[in-house]
């Protein structure tokens, strides 16, 4: 059974740690906030200038001059801040701002992101995306597996415009999680699974380059690997960081 | 010098001229000089550039300069949903230069401090970087970015002193202040202008220097784009 | 997270290694982060890179790093009246770069803005140019100058809310908030510290962001370099 | 007579506008606040980060947190900003300070500035100097005109190391005031003066590509042309602008 949005912002979430600045795009991303662990406390930046985000106001109380990147009328929590455009990108650029939870169309085997263009049809604009992906140290793509149309959201490389190459760390989806892993980094030792539901160990992809690949890393209960290989457009290894998420405790 | 003028129309008028570089502060609908754009319509100029990071919505905020066609390219982050704007983009009459956030925020501020390019890693590999300088720093690699400078920079701030030093409102401050920056004119609307001394040095968040003239706003109900809401905690009754 | 550590000594002790670049807010004497300072003589830390407008007095501010000898090398843009640190400058023991003021804070906030150089007019056709990068902009020569980037950077705020939030104190601002933005660790000092929320956020010059730890500075006189003062008026009799 | 320092300043002060922003440099600079002329009210630019500069405070009103770019304790006059160093030189870069009045080590004919190394000696450093000269659109320098050993400030060639090249508008000095002019612009027509006391019109200099020069434009009252050759080391073209410094009114 694939995750709900909610538990897929809740898997976001564990990448959080106490304390850590955050920045959370439109839409899934957004309910990382709801879902964070017990303990962890996030201060939610938002790129039009504004740190410690708080919820949504109280009907009656929306203020036309406190917004959040998604023109959403918001609040500011005791201790939170107010800056302008230059100083809230400098915060990012800069790599001040740890963790950044965003939105896909289509997500690269490299970690490439492209979220912001679809040629032919209308072009919005990248907003502040592509500057998150090059400044933030940590960038977590939160999107369904699949496009509307059944087409893969994860391929090998993307075809549209892009956001950002090389970019992303870690691929939330309803069915699995990928990390987008560095030569041997994050999958020494482990070159499959043991049990579980049919996952087999899948074969690293050949070329030795140095390129990132992807590794799986966990699936939603009940989704077998087969289903996620159906539905993945880009090649990747099987290295599950919590055989709990696969299989039975074995003690 | 008084920096104090009476009328928005009048001001934007006498600084605008046809094929004008506009620099306009504001968040989507939040933050904008609503008079001020107002009175770039009336002013009738024609042939402008206008560089914010948004375009306002249909009829609203810039959204009225595409509405008038007094626009010729537009440098933004994100035109959002501007049926017209789109309409004039596919026939060939708008010319559009998207920015990333962050770089359009460096540029105003460059350009308003003297600093005509600077190195970014935002867009580097993507189409925002095509055709731009390279450089490598310490095994990274970077792109140059060019400093913007505005004929006339147009900002809304929440309070003014006469001596133009400006103060803004939560997160209507956005870009603002570096759009303040960068004007070679800048105007400046705010809602309540008082007097030298009233505002605290410490507090001023745009100091005077950058600001040519100063309009008294008038009065409306600020535009809201996405109103969301909370439900209320039941309400304890006391007796 | 609590950003409020128990003393300067530890804290600083605990962030700083041998050969450490150290970024410093402060002008002249001013808006020093004089307990901080104190911690890093204190910390024993040798062969420290010190990144700061000014290096203090004898035997005050950072002067007394160059009494203690930890200083291998200095940024500065005036290094002023220092008679021992003219004497180590000389005798070799000490290595210095000078760094235009204004260069020397834009290369440190672009350091914390992850802008790894840019370019400027300042210092064309004089010795800080030679052997930097130039290019021409718009019939213009400009120098590329490098962002800088500080293992610790120490800052003295007025106040400090828990959150690391921080404000200044007139010109006691000067150089602190650009170099809290540059340190990998930045370390802050404030006279008073409040609770979250205590502070006004329109108000806040430093955002918690840029501040890993916290100490509050102890009660002290500080120093003043020029004491200039004019003659009051005659006192008006009163009846 | 030579002119005093209050005088000098007093004729760098009408350079000034009603409304100007300024910077004035440490020593006689500073001077030129209180000889503006009457209706014309600047505002003084700290670049530590002050502008709105006010006077000295009081005895006991002297505030540590409250200084000028030289040290010294000052005031903030109501409408004054504070701001941080960044800001101050994003200011003073970009040229919204629009007239800096500066001291001088050396002048050359094209207008090169020296002021802030004596090589051998203990070097200080330029502080903000090398940024003013750069950004601000009018720099007028006002020096003794001569070192204190006799030497002539105002060169060929600067020996000293450059603050910067080809920045200076206006000299002004206890002897005279000169220009740094480019090609022809503000020697057309008068290519001398008429009258005075020994004052004669001198030949330009014959290099004409375009480089800066220098251009008489004032002499302080009884100081003939010749001390101001032989006190100055640099050939300058003779083009006084007002008459009646040199000469009693013709009508």
């Amino acid at each position: 059974m694939p995750w709900t949005r909610d538990e897929m912002a809740a898997i976001a979430a564990q990448e959080l740690n106490d304390g850590d600045y955050v920045n959370l795009g439109i839409g899934i991303p957004t309910l990382v906030a709801n879902n964070l662990p017990p303990g962890v406390r996030v201060t939610l930046q938002s790129e039009n200038g504004l740190l410690g985000m708080g919820p949504f106001p109280y009907e009656g109380e929306e203020d036309a001059d406190l917004i959040n990147a998604g023109k959403q009328t918001v609040t500011v929590l005791p201790g939170g801040s107010i800056f302008d455009s230059s100083d809230s990108f400098a915060m990012i650029r800069g790599g001040h701002v740890k963790v950044a939870v965003l939105g896909a169309m289509q997500v690269s085997a490299e970690g490439d992101l492209a979220n912001w263009q679809i040629p032919g049809k209308m072009v919005k604009g990248m907003g502040g995306a592509m500057d998150l992906v090059a400044g933030t140290p940590r960038i977590v793509v939160l999107t369904e597996h699949v496009a509307k149309d059944g087409s893969p959201k994860i391929v090998a490389e993307c075809t549209l415009p892009l956001t950002g190459r090389r970019v992303v760390d870690r691929i939330v989806t309803d069915l699995a999680v990928f990390d987008v892993v560095t030569g041997s980094a994050g999958v020494q030792g482990v070159q499959g699974v043991q049990g579980g539901q049919g996952v087999a160990a899948a074969p690293a992809p050949t070329d030795d380059d140095g390129a990132p690949r992807l590794a799986l890393r966990r699936l939603a209960p009940g989704v077998g690997l087969d289903e996620v290989r159906d539905k993945t457009g880009a090649p990747f290894v099987v290295v599950l960081e919590d055989e709990e998420a696969a299989s039975p405790p074995s003690a | 010098m008084a920096k104090l003028r009476e009328g928005a129309r009048e001001t934007v008028g006498a600084a605008l001229r046809d094929g004008a570089i506009l620099a306009v502060g504001g968040f989507g609908l939040s933050g904008i000089p609503a008079d001020l754009i107002e009175a770039v319509r009336d002013s009738g100029a024609q042939g402008l550039t206008v560089v914010s990071n948004n375009m306002g919505v249909d009829g609203k905020g810039l959204g009225i300069l595409i509405e008038s066609g007094q626009v010729r390219k537009v440098v933004a982050s994100y035109v959002g949903e501007n049926r017209l704007f789109a309409q004039q983009y596919l026939a060939g009459e708008l010319e559009v230069e998207f920015v990333p956030q962050g770089t359009l925020a460096e540029r105003l501020r460059a350009g308003g401090a003297g600093i005509p390019a600077f190195y970014t890693r935002t867009g580097v590999g993507t189409v925002v970087a095509e055709g731009k300088p390279h450089e490598e720093f310490d095994g990274q690699v970077y792109v140059q970015e060019r400093g913007i400078v505005a004929d006339v920079a147009l900002v809304h701030a929440h309070t003014a002193d006469t001596e133009g030093n400006l103060v803004y409102r939560y997160t209507a401050r956005n870009f603002n202040p570096v759009v303040a920056t960068a004007g070679k004119v800048t105007i400046a609307e705010a809602e309540l202008i008082v007097g030298a001394g009233e505002l605290d040095a410490n507090h001023i968040v745009t100091p005077g220097v950058f600001v040519q003239h100063l309009v008294q706003s008038r009065p409306r109900v600020k535009d809201i784009e996405q109103r969301t809401v909370r439900l209320r905690p039941a309400a304890v009754a006391h007796a």
